[in-house]
C-alpha cells in the first residue's frame, strides 16, 4: 500500500545520522522531525534566523516574534541561536548545513527540481527553495509520486519552471525511495510496503533503474 | 553620542515622496514596521517601489499598502500569502520581482556594505538567471548578482536607544538589520526606546551609525499568522 | 544540542598536518588563539600557511610559529609589529600576501557563506589589483576578489556553551566569527565553557553551526601591545 | 612658524561638523580627537570593531580585551557598539563613516596617495587604509608638508606605491590647508601662521594654485 505522509515522513527519518544541522521545507519535511529515533541528536535549522527549533508552543508559551519559515510558531530548544537572514543563508550557501529536505511538484532524471511556480497559475515565488538547492550537498526530496491529475512527478526533464539543476540526491516517495544515478535515471532503492515494482514502473514517467531484488521499506 | 530620535511614525516618514524605493523589513509578518506602514496610509505616497521579504497579508502589512494602490513595484521572495497582491500581479497592475530569498538578503548587505556585485550559486538555470552572467568558478556555476539600495529603510527593532543603536528579539531579527545598512535614510521603530548607554555594546545587533531616525512605536499588534501550538 | 567539547588545545590541534592553511582569529595580540598557537609549537607541525590580520611580536602569538620556522607563508593586511617577519620576508624565508583589511575581512566572510567572488573597490590602481579583473560598476572602478578558505580556522572567544555557540567580548571579536565561518574544521578556545542552554540565544555572535571543536582554554595572558592610559 | 603636530591636529578639527561619524588613523589623525570644539558631538570608529572611542582609561580601567586600531588601550563611550571586522569594514565600504582622516608619505595633484610601503625598506603592510580611501567620500591627509630628507611631500605623481587614485580631498600640513582642484592641482586655502606663499611654493613640487589673497590659519 502507499505510504500516507507520516509514512513518508517515518521513511526519511531513518535517512538522518546524528550530528547533522537540517533544513526542513514547509509540509511533508516538516514532520519529519516528529519522527527523529530517539538517540540522534541533531538541530533544524530555520531559514529565517534561528538553528535549534523546538516543538511548537503551549498556548502560554505563544510568541510573535518566534516564528518558523512557514510562518508557525515555534519554541527554541536550550543551545539555539538567533541570527539574521544574510548570515542564515551564509550557512546554507556556505554549505554548513548537512542535509535539505524539501517538496517538489516535479524532480528530473538528472536531479533538477521544480516547485516553486506553474506559469499563469501560481505565484508564490521561491523563498529560499533556490538557494537551498543550489548549495546544500545532500538533498532529500519528500513527495507523492504521481500528481494529483494522475501525472508522474518523475519525469526525463522538468516541465514546469526550474527550481536548481541537478541536485537532487534521493527521492522519497509514497511508492518508492529512488536515488538519481550519476550517469542519469532514477534507480529504485526500496518499495512501500506491499507495492511492486510494476506499480512503480508505471508511476515513473522518466527512466528506472531497476536492479534484480529490490527490497521492501521497513517503517 | 548624536541623537536621532523624532516624535513618531509620522515626522519620521514625513518626506518619504512619490517613486520612492522603501525597504521594509520583516518575515511575514514577524518584525514588520507597522507603525511606518500605518503612517504611510495616511501620507498616501503613492508609486512606491517596496523591497521585503514578503508582501503581508491581505489586510495587513504591505497588503494594507498595496489595497490602497500605492505600491507600484514589489521585490520580493515569497508572496503566497496575500490574494490581492496575486491578483494585482496577474493583471499587470503590479510590477513583481521575485529573487531567491538568499539572493535577496545578499543582494541588500553588499548594498549597505560597498559591494556592487558578487557571484552566488542560486537561481543558476532558472529563469532567476536570465539575462545575468553566468561564471564557472571552481567547476560550480555561479549567477553574478548586483546590489540594492532604498531610499528609505523602514526598520523594527525590540529595543533602541537615542543613538540609533537597535537590538531584535527572536526571529523577528530576519532582513531588518541587512535593510538598516542599505537605506539612504534609515528609520527605526523600536517596542522600547532606551536613552543611549544603557544597552550592553557587546549586544547591539544594529550599530547606530546605519540609522537616521529612530522613534518610539505604539499599539503593536503584532498579528500572529499561522497560530500554532502543541 | 550536538556536543562539540574535546579535552584540551593539544587534542583540538593533533590532526593539523604539514602544509594546512589556517585561519587564527585576532587583530594584534587582541582575541588570539593563545592556547592553539602554543600546542601548534608542541606538535611541530611545518610549512603552515596562516591567514591573520597581524602576524603576532616577536615573542608573542604568531610570531612564535615564525620563530620556530612552522610557517612558510603568511596572509595578512598589516605586519608592522614583527621584526622577525620582516627579517624572514626580506630574506626570501617567508612567502607573504599582504590584503587590505577589509579585502581579507571580506573574502573571508565570502569564504565562510558560499560567495566565490565578489567586487570591492579597495586597492583598485595599486598593487594589490595585479592581475585581478578590473569592472566599472556605476562609474567606479571595482577589483574582483575570491574568497578565502581554510583546512582549519583557530578562534578565541570570551564565552561558549558545549554547542560551540561562541560570545566574544569588546574589540576581541574582529576577525573571529568570519574565520570561524570559513574553515573546514573550526576550533575554538574559550574563557569560560558553558553547558549548552546556558546563554542567551539573542547574544549569540557565532553559532555552533560553524564550530567543530571547542575546549575551555587556560593561562591567558592576553599581552598588551600598547599599554596606554591617560 | 610651522605648525607642530598638535598645531595641525588642532587646525583639522576645525574641519569637523557634528553628527559626523570619523575613522582617524594612527598618528597626527588620532591627536584630532583631542581638540574637538566642545558644542560638536562624533562617534569615532575604530576599524577593528568599536563605534564610540573614548578617552584612554585610567590604569585601573585598562582592559587587553579593548583596544583601538593603533592597538593602543582604550574605553568605550555610553552608546557604543561593537561587531566584527566584516562589518566594520562594510561601515567603510559603504559610505557610513563620514570622515577619514589619515597620513601620508605622498600626495600627488591629482588626490592619489602612497603610504603603505616603501620598496625593499618597509614592508609593513596597509592594513585598513586602502578600504578607507577607495570608499570615503570625504578624506582629509594630516602630514608634514616636506619630507624628513627634505623633499615635498606634495608631488606630481606620487613616487612610492600608491595606496589609492584620486581619493584625497584635503590636506592639512604644517604649512598650509590645501585642496585638490577637480581640474588637478594643490588649492592653496590657508597659510600657517607667519608662513609665506612664497614658503610654501618652495616646499610643494606639484602644481600649486594660488588665488589672489591666501588668509593665515586661525588655531
Amino acid at each position: 500500500m502507499a505510504l500516507d505522509k507520516i509514512g513518508i515522513a517515518k521513511r526519511i527519518a531513518q535517512e538522518i545520522q546524528t550530528g547533522w544541522y537540517i533544513n526542513l521545507g514547509i509540509g511533508i519535511p516538516t514532520l519529519v522531525a516528529n519522527y527523529l529515533p530517539q538517540n540522534i541528536e541533531v538541530v533544524l535549522q530555520s531559514e529565517n534566523g534561528l538553528l535549534g527549533i523546538g516543538p511548537f508552543p503551549l498556548e502560554k508559551e505563544v510568541d510573535p516574534d518566534l516564528i518558523n519559515a512557514g510562518k508557525q510558531t515555534i519554541t527554541m530548544l536550550q543551545g539555539s541561536s538567533l541570527f539574521d537572514s544574510a548570515e542564515s543563508f551564509g550557512m546554507i550557501r556556505g554549505g554548513h548545513v548537512d542535509l535539505t529536505i524539501l517538496g517538489a511538484m516535479e524532480v528530473s532524471e538528472t536531479g533538477d527540481i521544480a516547485n516553486w511556480k506553474i506559469p499563469g497559475k501560481m505565484v508564490k515565488g521561491m523563498g529560499g527553495a533556490m538557494d537551498l538547492v543550489a548549495s546544500a550537498d545532500n538533498i532529500i526530496v519528500a513527495m507523492q509520486h504521481v500528481s494529483r491529475s494522475g501525472n508522474s512527478k518523475l519525469l526525463k526533464q522538468c516541465s514546469l519552471p526550474i527550481t536548481g539543476l541537478n541536485c537532487v540526491k534521493k527521492i522519497i516517495t509514497d511508492l518508492a525511495v529512488l536515488e538519481i544515478a550519476s550517469e542519469g535515471g532514477f534507480r529504485l532503492l526500496e518499495r512501500a510496503p506491499g507495492i511492486s515494482v510494476e506499480e512503480i514502473e508505471q508511476a515513473t514517467s522518466g527512466k528506472l533503474i531497476i536492479a534484480n531484488d529490490i527490497p521492501e521499506m521497513i517503517i | 553620542m548624536i541623537n536621532k530620535v523624532v516624535e513618531n511614525a509620522g515626522a519620521a516618514v514625513r518626506d518619504i515622496k512619490d517613486y520612492s524605493t522603501l525597504m521594509l523589513g520583516g518575515f511575514g509578518l514577524c518584525g514588520i514596521p507597522e507603525n511606518c506602514i500605518t503612517a504611510l496610509l495616511s501620507t498616501g505616497v503613492k508609486n512606491l517601489t517596496c523591497i521585503s521579504n514578503n508582501a503581508g497579508v491581505d489586510d495587513f502589512g504591505i497588503g494594507l499598502l498595496l489595497k490602497t494602490r500605492q505600491v507600484v513595484k514589489m521585490i520580493s521572495s515569497y508572496v503566497g500569502e496575500n490574494r490581492e497582491f496575486e491578483r494585482q500581479l496577474l493583471s499587470g497592475e503590479l510590477q513583481v520581482e521575485l529573487l531567491p530569498q538568499g539572493t535577496l538578503a545578499e543582494r541588500i548587505r553588499a548594498g549597505g556594505a560597498g559591494i556592487p556585485a558578487f557571484f552566488t550559486p542560486a537561481g543558476v538555470g532558472t529563469e532567476v538567471g536570465n539575462g545575468k552572467e553566468v561564471r564557472t568558478i571552481d567547476g560550480k556555476e555561479y549567477l553574478l548578482e548586483s546590489w540594492l539600495k532604498a531610499d528609505f529603510s523602514l526598520i523594527k527593532a525590540w529595543k533602541g536607544d537615542t543613538a540609533g543603536n537597535l537590538i531584535f528579539k527572536g526571529t523577528a531579527r530576519n532582513f531588518n538589520p541587512m535593510m538598516a545598512t542599505a537605506g539612504k535614510v534609515t528609520i527605526a521603530e523600536v517596542e522600547e526606546l532606551v536613552p543611549s548607554g544603557t544597552l550592553d555594546p557587546n549586544h547591539i545587533h544594529t550599530p547606530g551609525i546605519y540609522v537616521q531616525r529612530i522613534f518610539q512605536g505604539t499599539n503593536y499588534e503584532k498579528r500572529i499568522e499561522q497560530y500554532t501550538t502543541r
